[in-house]
């Protein structure tokens, strides 16, 4: 383990952030104080944390629909996520995204996009950027399992293979685009085997363990810093809840619900640090209520935040 | 008569159709168990299986391209974009291919396809999830395109869709599915190209399309309050569209207000004004044509904004009085 | 002057450009070696290499996202779609992505990024080779829209589109390319939203696009000679559009055609319509507005009916007597 | 060999009528008499009649701009062609399509499409249709090797795939789309291996072999009819002239190309044939001098039609 004790006890502490403000956002949703729909990652937060910390804090990431982990395992102000959730001026977005919008270009955060591999193509053109201007980043591309399917996906990764673009495609495989399962939805057992129609590395990870992930990311990272292009990494993982605020989850039984939530990442991790001798039962209780308290303030700062005024409601459209 | 939804209705279009003619097939993104993003397909799965109600992959394009497929050798497929926005991925499909394909092979090719969608905002999934794009399609020859403000609308429209040999876009409004209306149970058809004129009035025809039309109506109650008396016009059908009803409404009140959502710039209601005052109803006119629309911004996420970026009924009102001078 | 093709002065707006700043690339196929179908890029892969002139796959989807990625990461890319038709291919990322990313992040991206694409029949290349789509631009906010109808306009908007922090849309013609006329040497810019009266006259304000600019100019011509004094509008830009030249022009003519080459429902003609018909040189308007444009039709093959497809000089000719009653 | 002398030579007879086509419309184009442009095939004959010869007659195809080679390798008729393409009346589309759309629906051949891979999409409907209705058809669905970079591909091949449709993807592989060579589009040897990504079969065959091609793709017929789903089959051969009309050829050597010409795969169906006895250098004297024969007809057939009347250009836009 290449990590510092620092770095895995923050890694810790963004899962903690991210479920719990996941948590807090369908609780609110739950109340009735939310307009609009929105996608959680709960159960998934080993991939977003453990990929997004193989990078450093000048790379890129895109992210999807189910976007608030990335968010945070990029280092967003949870004031900010949590004042845009709440479509207040102070949010990322001045209230003009939401959840499925939230972005945050300087610190590399190019935002969440509510199309489907909607981001997959601009991710090509983040890396031509890199490339060209000869900066030595690398960009990290999220997308679902549901989003391998797509023409952008193909396209996308066909150019950044032929140029050797500093691109990690990352697949999240929670096993269902909606109440579609990747089994009826792919015919091969693993999506990054398609990364051999592309002649690039693809790799199958246990999305579920967030050093396995940050491990392969890390090795791609390193490819593409070298100039040796781009990796696809597919994550197995899953997400605990329902698809968005519409789904009844009928396409998939409690048991398959129950035995993943077995397998929850922040616990698999927490005890790992634990039995590493890094953490103790009560230093994660501290970290644990840190998390909470962050994001309690972010409600509070969110509920005292103004909306946004309707005589601004032009500005942004055009530069 | 029974009251049912706008999503109740056009599932009953969808059920009564598909038990009539086992070439009707649904295809598209969670279709089956999940019953559509909207549940408007909910149950169906029940009745005709798997493989008449079709869950696909996210392909958009794809399933344009599979559905015209089917439809030139012999089936009658009904898709589903799960929203708008995304028939941006299927555009060369439609516009390149289906629209195109008939005349370009002289006249051979028959194409009976529908492509059902919702379009439209107020359901704060901000600006990738609530576009109207109907104008785009009224622009390609080849495409109809139908747009439903009522549940009775929604099923004798569809109906006429789905027995159209052409490929028709049918463009549903989120906010509509759970308004309620009065809906034989019956089969009928409502022809393509014929517009309904919802409400009768002397001093001013609104022209409105989809939800447009509802606001409309609520926007007319409250003027007949203040004496002002409204027609509405719903065209019902934006391609082919019925000229003459808008026409001859317009002779008879001599102003004109056209609503939809859509942004403003470039919407269907610019082809409107543009037909009215290129016609003879242009010397009857004894006020500018006042068009309401969309603001030309993508719709955004916070509520009140979100209500802002759209016609709503005091807009309409508004509109009204001014053009009548109160 | 010195006279040069529009083809070249396109050419001459990319180098130029390209010289002055680093971070400008062109993107698209067979731009490098081939030149670009139509010959624009010629030449340019030879000074600045294959890295700025960047040969793609076939690809339209993903040639639109890596320019915007590209673009909010301080580059500045040019693409080429090479058809105007294969544009459908690639609405997703200009629509819901680029065009809407500045508003949707509330104001912080920024997206300079140009996207040229050949548009128009003339050439026998049928249906898909022939559409002229700009109506569908127009309607979508956040994006710019750029139709030049001579060298000097081409190379001048050019450069302003590729100097513009916003997504622009630039339409180019495919007749136009071997068209001449007077382009000076040096780099200029001509501010998008900006009409240009390209001939000044006194009974009639003809409004008309691209190609049909020069159409114009040659009705216009023979219209004099009957002693029909015609005004040339060319709005150049269509989002944003120079309303108030175009108003001040009718009110002045109390007449007005308007004349595109893309399809007559729907197209950009329809807006110019309704903002006049909506404005105060309503009052001013002694005659109903008058549009020319495409048939309803995809565009055929055959020579004859290809002709008979979009307005010709001879049907602006017709039109203007028509209008003034002559 | 399962074929028939009676087919062999029908097989010849096709190829030639091909070469003889593309060379007539090659020349009335020079003279000036062709609005437009126009893809010619020749080099490339052998899988159009390779590939159609596996198929029986109510099968479908689905056609590109390179198309001519296709539509005679389908039985279309070489008079109504030669009337399409310029721009009759009496065309198979009425003038309205021209050589790039040319279609004869009735005949199972569903069309030419003039966008690259616009009719990889289509081709998975009609596999549906004809799983639905039961027929016991197939489509056969020609493509370029640049068309295999688009997004299509990649959606209808999936699509394909999960619905085990009966359809045969064949690439025709001329090593270039348009100037891009396959080289720098595409990271890997061969495009048949993209097939891997969605579970089926892809192969690499000879495409101036008629005999490969034709014994490749009615593996794959027979494959699709046993309702085994689809294949992927690609055709390595060469394009002789020019993309279209407006190519000066600066990509490619002249003797790349002429290394192919000595490739020319009806000379060597031909001398195959003289080989095995099935035909005598007479024999194909005769059957070229028939093809060159209808090629001429169709030339005066074309020649003598009417054009199609601007009274009737509205026709065909609705039904
Ligand atoms: C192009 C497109 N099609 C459909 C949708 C509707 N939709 C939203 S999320 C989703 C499922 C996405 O699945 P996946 O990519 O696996 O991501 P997950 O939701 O599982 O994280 C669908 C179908 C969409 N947003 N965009
Ligand atoms: C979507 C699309 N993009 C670009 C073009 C322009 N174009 C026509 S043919 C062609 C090359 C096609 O290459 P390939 O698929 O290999 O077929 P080939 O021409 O070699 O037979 C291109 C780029 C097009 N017709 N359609
Ligand atoms: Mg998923
Ligand atoms: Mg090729």
């Amino acid at each position: 383990m290449e990590l510092s004790r620092e770095k895995l006890i923050d890694m810790l502490g963004k899962m903690y952030k991210i479920r719990f403000f996941e948590e807090k956002v369908d609780y609110l949703f739950s109340l009735g104080l939310v307009h609009g729909t929105m996608h959680l990652s709960i159960g998934q937060e080993a991939v977003a944390v453990g990929a997004v910390s193989a990078l450093k804090s000048d790379d890129y990431i895109l992210s999807t629909h189910r976007g608030h982990g990335h968010c945070i395992a990029k280092g967003a102000d949870i004031n900010l996520m949590m004042a845009e959730f709440l479509g207040k001026e102070t949010g990322y977005c001045r209230g003009r995204g939401g959840s499925m919008h939230i972005a945050d270009i300087k610190s590399g955060n190019l935002g969440a996009t509510g199309v489907v591999g909607g981001g997959i193509p601009i991710s090509t053109g983040v890396g031509l950027s890199i490339k060209m201007r000869k900066t030595g980043q690398v960009v990290l591309c999220f997308f679902g399992d549901g989003a391998a399917n797509l023409g952008a996906f193909h396209e996308s990764l066909n150019l950044a293979a032929i140029w050797k673009l500093p691109v990690i495609f990352l697949c999240e495989n929670n096993m269902y685009g909606m109440s579609m399962s990747v089994k009826k939805a792919v015919a091969i057992k693993d999506i990054a085997k398609r990364a051999d129609s592309y002649g690039f590395p693809g790799e199958v990870v246990d999305g579920n363990d967030i050093l396995a992930v940050y491990e392969f990311v890390l090795k791609a990272v390193k490819r593409a810093r070298k100039g040796e292009g781009p990796s696809l990494i597919e994550c197995k993982t899953y997400r605990w809840k329902g698809h968005s605020k519409s789904d009844q989850n009928l396409y998939r039984s409690k048991e398959e619900i129950g035995s993943w939530k077995k397998k929850c990442p922040i616990r698999r991790f927490k005890e790992k640090l634990i039995s590493k001798d890094i953490l103790t039962e009560e230093k994660v209780k501290v970290i644990e209520e840190d998390a909470k308290n962050i994001i309690e303030k972010a409600v509070d700062f969110a509920n005292n935040s103004p909306e946004p005024s309707v005589e601004e409601i032009f500005e942004g459209v055009y530069s | 008569m029974r009251k049912i939804t706008y999503a109740e209705a056009i599932r009953e279009a969808l059920r009564q159709e598909m038990r009539r003619d086992e070439n009707i097939f649904l295809i598209g993104e969670d279709l089956g168990i999940y019953g559509g993003a909207f549940g408007v397909t909910r149950g169906l799965i029940n009745e005709f299986g798997e493989e008449r109600v079709r869950d696909t992959p996210i392909s958009e394009l794809a399933i344009v391209g599979a559905s015209l497929g089917a439809a030139i050798t012999g089936m009658r497929p009904v898709a589903e974009i799960m929203f708008m926005d995304f028939i941006t991925l299927a555009m060369e499909q439609i516009v390149n291919q289906a629209a195109k394909m008939k005349y370009m092979f002289g006249g051979k090719a028959k194409v009976p396809m529908v492509i059902r969608t919702p379009a439209g905002s107020g359901t704060g999934a901000a600006a990738q999830h609530s576009q109207s794009l109907e104008a785009w399609f009224t622009h390609v020859p080849g495409l109809k395109v139908v747009m439903p403000s009522t549940p009775y609308d929604a099923k004798g429209l569809l109906i006429s869709s789905i027995r159209d040999d052409n490929p028709v876009i049918f463009i549903e409004h989120k906010l509509l599915y759970k308004t309620t209306g009065e809906v034989p149970e019956e089969e009928y058809e409502i022809p393509l190209g014929v517009a309904d004129i919802k409400r009768k009035g002397e001093d001013l025809t609104i022209i409105a399309t989809s939800i447009m039309v509802q606001r409309a109506i609520s926007a007319s109650k409250e003027l007949e309050k203040e004496g002002i008396s409204v027609e509405i016009v719903d065209p019902r059908t934006l391609k082919p569209y019925d000229k003459k009803t808008i026409i001859e409404s317009i002779k008879r009140t001599g102003k004109v207000i056209i609503v939809h959502e859509a942004c403003k710039t470039g919407g269907f209601g610019a082809e409107i004004a543009a037909i009215i005052s290129e016609s003879e109803s242009f010397d009857y006119l004894d006020a500018p044509i006042r068009r309401l629309g969309g603001l030309d911004i993508p719709i955004p996420y916070n509520r009140n904004l979100e209500k802002n970026a759209v016609p709503q009924i005091e807009d309409i009102i508004k509109a009204a009085k001014e053009l009548i001078g109160k």
